[in-house]
């Protein structure tokens, strides 16, 4: 499969709260290519500074429209200005870049966990595992009740939805790693379970160290600054527990959650 | 009306003056996927060390106003695998491939080219003496001309291939390094390298590369490039390759009138990866449409005042 | 909560660390119709030299991605109108006045400092050792170490006021230069002054500069700044006073985390007048907003690792 | 008259040719102040690519609507972004800057001279004069047709008005010095009569020479690059007969003609 770089005008943009946006745009060939965990690497601005492509995670792709949906929180400067895009202007993007989530046909249960802007690539994964009918456990956690939305669709598809917010302002107070705490604490049994985790990576290693020694696979989706976003420039370094260095970009972003070293 | 626009490095004749630079094209098929690598003049692959390494930790790269710093740290396969591994990957293709090398000490870059001197595929040697890091006193070889001289010295015995120096533009006086390299036969001199900087995460406080300092890249160090060619180029008569901040192709006839024999393209090709092809054909429509039938004219004709 | 913005550079107070760096804020005045230059901790006033200099001939400034060239020429009035025109206009400000002084030998320098210690309108000394094209062999005072130590040695015998040495980053070692200044006398440092920088029309072919090379300043540089004061500051406890690229308050950060006691703003200086003090009260509301009483307490507190 | 530093918004922005464009912005204090000759020097973009301001004549001042006309050509990399503008948008603009035309109240006949974007300034000059009452000669020399515009409502003023076109496509064909040389060689006097010029530097130049000797006053508008535009950085210096040095943003931009060295 190809990897595209191409100019692909904005179909939509919304803001969702003051600092997070969506953002749609049509790219038939992205659209039809991109799986669950890849990414696209984002040319925000025709002058050089930003210099660099910002990379964001598929958070929908719509194969009949040819269209995949960014969610992005607004942070510095690249994000700024993709923001003050309209509708009819274009940007330049690379993908899908990154192996994504290994998805197999099992039967078994998939415990999706996000935190924050990790429901980005999570969405599209919770799709994709629907369409392979998939029973789905979603946990979820933002900082605030604002945060949270676009469940309808996947309470109407049967998934498990936990709710975090650490204002406690909607679903438990704390983390999405305190849910999932409670959630180990009060399953009988792991089997026939699947973990994915999006987030930040004080969640990851989180996450990691409560799965520990448990009889639960989880593949979590890592995030390191980004140059090439395609393996080139070794710059996306993350150490694994063996010690050596793989580069998120093109040997992940996704790496099986015990692999990887969050302490360096 | 067909442009040639080969040009000539010490014995080495490059059927057109683009090439990418070291550790911004991988082993030279990396971009395999998005055009052919044949297109372009030469590549230049990543600098290659006696034993594997695992690269700096992370993290490794930051950005800065029309730049980027890495401090990667010499990450790469060694040259054993670079030779059972990497360079198979690139027979059958129609451009030069220049092996860029670095060691601890000048014995070792000897040891290395002695190592790949014989081997078909390597057309040229590009000696990358401007990591430090490498040395105990913390310099690399190429800020001292004395260092310099016994690099290439070493270098010089074990190969008839062309040996082009890579030189750092962190020095005081650049012109004498270059004399150094060019005096104990280099054949050409390529500059620059990158430019010492760093930058601070205000929310942490912390550095944003692990390892503090690293080197900056990118259009912010054009201008420095091009007066670090300036310089060399009134003071000697050898080939240079002109690198440094070069995005488009008028970036690149910039180094052109200054001096520069051919370019290298770096941190485009991670914005860009048709960026070298981009290039170069703007370089064939600026000579297509002023009439221009061989490239190697422009060379030099910087204009300067009387 | 009032921030005590105040530091301490030598035996001179800046009631705050914000200062506006030499050739970007005239003598003083020149920006007084968009804002009080009280507001300031301090002006760095254009380079003076003996005589009066008429500058390069022109063009004298182009820009880069993220920068700027500049080849002015060290155009001033010279000593005795700066002393007669320039000088009383300040009279009356409440920041600290700096005077940048740069001579063609040693022994000029002196006699520059000499003629201005009396007077109760300069504060302080920058002693401005980077300018190339003003001596014989080309190279600046501060690409040499004992050019350094003789020129500071000039200074130093003749003024009780704070001697801040102004550096070059145009240097292979620049910690060396920096401890050559320190041991004659210096009381403090202050870097970066511009990076050798060029560029070229590609319509006409002709450089951008008429004189061909000149000093590239701007946000493209702070990386470079940023990299040399760290150098100087793992190596030296004297105060340092941070320039290069500031642009905003959080680049003013980064230089104090590293190390800075003070700032100086250049060239953002042309493109917002009132940038200046913007980044004060970018610095007031950050420690405002994080607690902070005094200001001093956060400079050279970056985090690095063990 | 203070100079002001304000974000402008855009009240329309029009295309004239393929490369040249017509900007109106609402500011209404340099609208009110600004003077024929003067600049504003604006910040086309928030990044630092491109880096410094960019200066433009005042093409045209409404004191009533509180707007300025800019017009330009698209050069480089700072008008392309000044066109990809939309209305709403909106610009920071410092200005008036430098010292416009010296207009007296005088009878005498004025005498402008446009070569290219020399128009910029120039129709505000002459709108001006009109006010003033003064009558007008206008020289204007373009590359083509296409690029002559605007000129009804000088025609119906009463101005007499001369066009050459560097490919004969209107007017005669020929710069606008040549116009000049044909004007000085039919004028029987030069009395009563004041020149005012602005475009390209070569263009200066002859007029300059055309002009040495003859009892005709000229007054140039100059060009330079520019960092501060306010006389600070001592970068757009041009060089004088004199041998000194002034500066084109606070000494000028508009200089006594024959008091201009245009050979270094
Ligand atoms: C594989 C991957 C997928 C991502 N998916 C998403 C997503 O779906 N939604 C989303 O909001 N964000 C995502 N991010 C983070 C996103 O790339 C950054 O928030 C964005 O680059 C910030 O750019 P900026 O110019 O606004 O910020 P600045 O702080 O100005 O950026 C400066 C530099 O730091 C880099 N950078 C800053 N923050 C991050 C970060 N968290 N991770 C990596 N690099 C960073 C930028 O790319 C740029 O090079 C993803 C990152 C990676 C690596
Ligand atoms: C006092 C004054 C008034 C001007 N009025 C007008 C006007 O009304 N209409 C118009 O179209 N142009 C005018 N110009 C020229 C205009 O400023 C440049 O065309 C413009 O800056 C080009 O910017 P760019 O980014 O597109 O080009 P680039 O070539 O990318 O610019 C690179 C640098 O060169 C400078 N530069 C480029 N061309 C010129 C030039 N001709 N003069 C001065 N600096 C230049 C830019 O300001 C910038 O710093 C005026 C210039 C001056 C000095
Ligand atoms: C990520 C990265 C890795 C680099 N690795 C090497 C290297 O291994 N050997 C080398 O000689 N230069 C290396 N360079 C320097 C480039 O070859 C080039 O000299 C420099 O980046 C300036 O060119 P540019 O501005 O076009 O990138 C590296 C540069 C970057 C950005
Ligand atoms: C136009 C211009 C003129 C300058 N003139 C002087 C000078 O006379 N003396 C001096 O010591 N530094 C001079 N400098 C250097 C600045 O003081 C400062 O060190 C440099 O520009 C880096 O800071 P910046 O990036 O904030 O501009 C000048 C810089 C510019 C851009
Ligand atoms: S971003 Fe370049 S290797 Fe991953
Ligand atoms: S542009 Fe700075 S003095 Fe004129």
């Amino acid at each position: 499969m190809k990897t595209r770089i191409a100019s692909c005008p904005i179909i939509s943009q919304e803001s969702i709260t003051d600092r997070i946006q969506r953002l749609v745009l049509h790219c038939p060939e992205i659209a039809g290519a991109a799986k669950p965990g890849q990414f696209v690497h984002v040319r925000v601005h025709p002058s050089w500074d930003p210099l660099l492509r910002r990379p964001f995670s598929v958070h929908a792709a719509d194969r009949k429209n040819g269209s995949i949906a960014l969610l992005y929180r607004v942070i510095g400067k690249g994000t700024a200005f993709l923001r003050s895009l309209g509708n009819g202007a274009s940007v330049n993007l690379m993908g899908p870049l990154g192996n994504g989530f290994r998805l197999d046909q099992s039967r078994s249960r998939a415990l999706v966990m996000a935190g924050g802007l990790g429901s980005a690539p999570a969405f599209f994964l919770i799709d994709r595992l629907l369409e392979y009918g998939r029973p789905v456990i979603f946990m979820w956690g933002t900082r605030s009740a604002e945060e949270i939305f676009g469940l309808d669709r996947f309470r109407v598809a049967g998934v498990e939805i936990h709710l975090a917010t650490d204002d406690g302002s909607l679903g438990r107070a704390g983390t999405v790693t305190g849910l999932l705490e409670a959630f180990l604490r009060e399953s009988k049994s792991l089997k026939n379970l699947e973990g994915f985790v999006c987030g930040p990576e004080p969640m990851l290693a989180a996450v990691q160290a409560l799965v520990a020694g448990k009889p639960l696979r989880v593949q979590a989706c890592l995030e390191e600054r980004m140059a090439c976003g395609t393996g080139v420039c070794q710059g996306c370094a993350v150490r694994m527990q063996s010690g050596l260095y793989r580069m998120v970009c093109s040997d992940g972003p996704v790496f099986p959650i015990e692999e990887v070293d969050f302490g360096g | 009306m067909a442009v040639d626009l080969s040009v000539r490095i010490g014995s080495l004749v490059l059927k057109n003056p683009v090439l990418t630079a070291s550790g911004t094209f991988g082993y030279g098929t990396e971009y395999s996927e998005y055009f052919d690598p044949s297109l372009l003049g030469g590549i230049v692959t990543k600098t290659i060390t006696l034993e594997p390494r695992a690269g700096n930790p992370m993290p490794r790269i930051a950005e800065t106003p029309a730049g980027m710093l890495n401090s990667i740290g010499l990450a790469n396969v060694g040259v054993e695998k670079y030779i059972t591994e990497k360079l198979p990957l690139l027979e059958g293709l129609d451009t030069a491939v220049i092996a860029n090398v670095a060691g601890n000490t000048a014995e070792e870059y000897g040891v290395l080219v002695r190592r790949l001197s014989g081997l078909r595929r390597v057309d040229a040697f590009e000696i990358n003496i401007s990591c430090p890091n490498v040395r105990k006193d913390g310099l690399a070889f190429g800020m001292d001309a004395e260092a310099t001289r016994d690099v290439v010295r070493c270098v010089r015995s074990e190969t008839d291939k062309t040996v082009i120096v890579k030189l750092t533009p962190n020095v005081t006086d650049i012109v004498a390094i270059a004399r150094a390299a060019v005096e104990a036969g280099a054949d050409a001199l390529s500059l620059i390298n990158t430019v010492l900087g760093m930058a601070v995460d205000i929310e942490t406080r912390r550095p944003l590369l692990a390892r503090v300092t690293g080197g900056l890249s990118g259009p912010a160090i054009k201008p420095i490039a091009l007066a670090r060619l300036y310089q060399v180029r009134q003071s000697l008569d050898v080939p240079l390759i002109g690198i440094g901040g070069i995005m488009t192709a008028g970036d690149a006839l910039e180094f052109f009138f200054t001096g520069a024999t051919a370019v290298e393209v770096g941190t485009l090709n991670f914005i860009d990866p048709l960026g070298s092809v981009s290039i170069l054909s703007g370089l064939v429509r600026y000579c297509e449409g002023r009439g221009i039938s061989s490239f190697s004219s422009i060379i030099g004709t910087l204009v300067l005042e009387s």
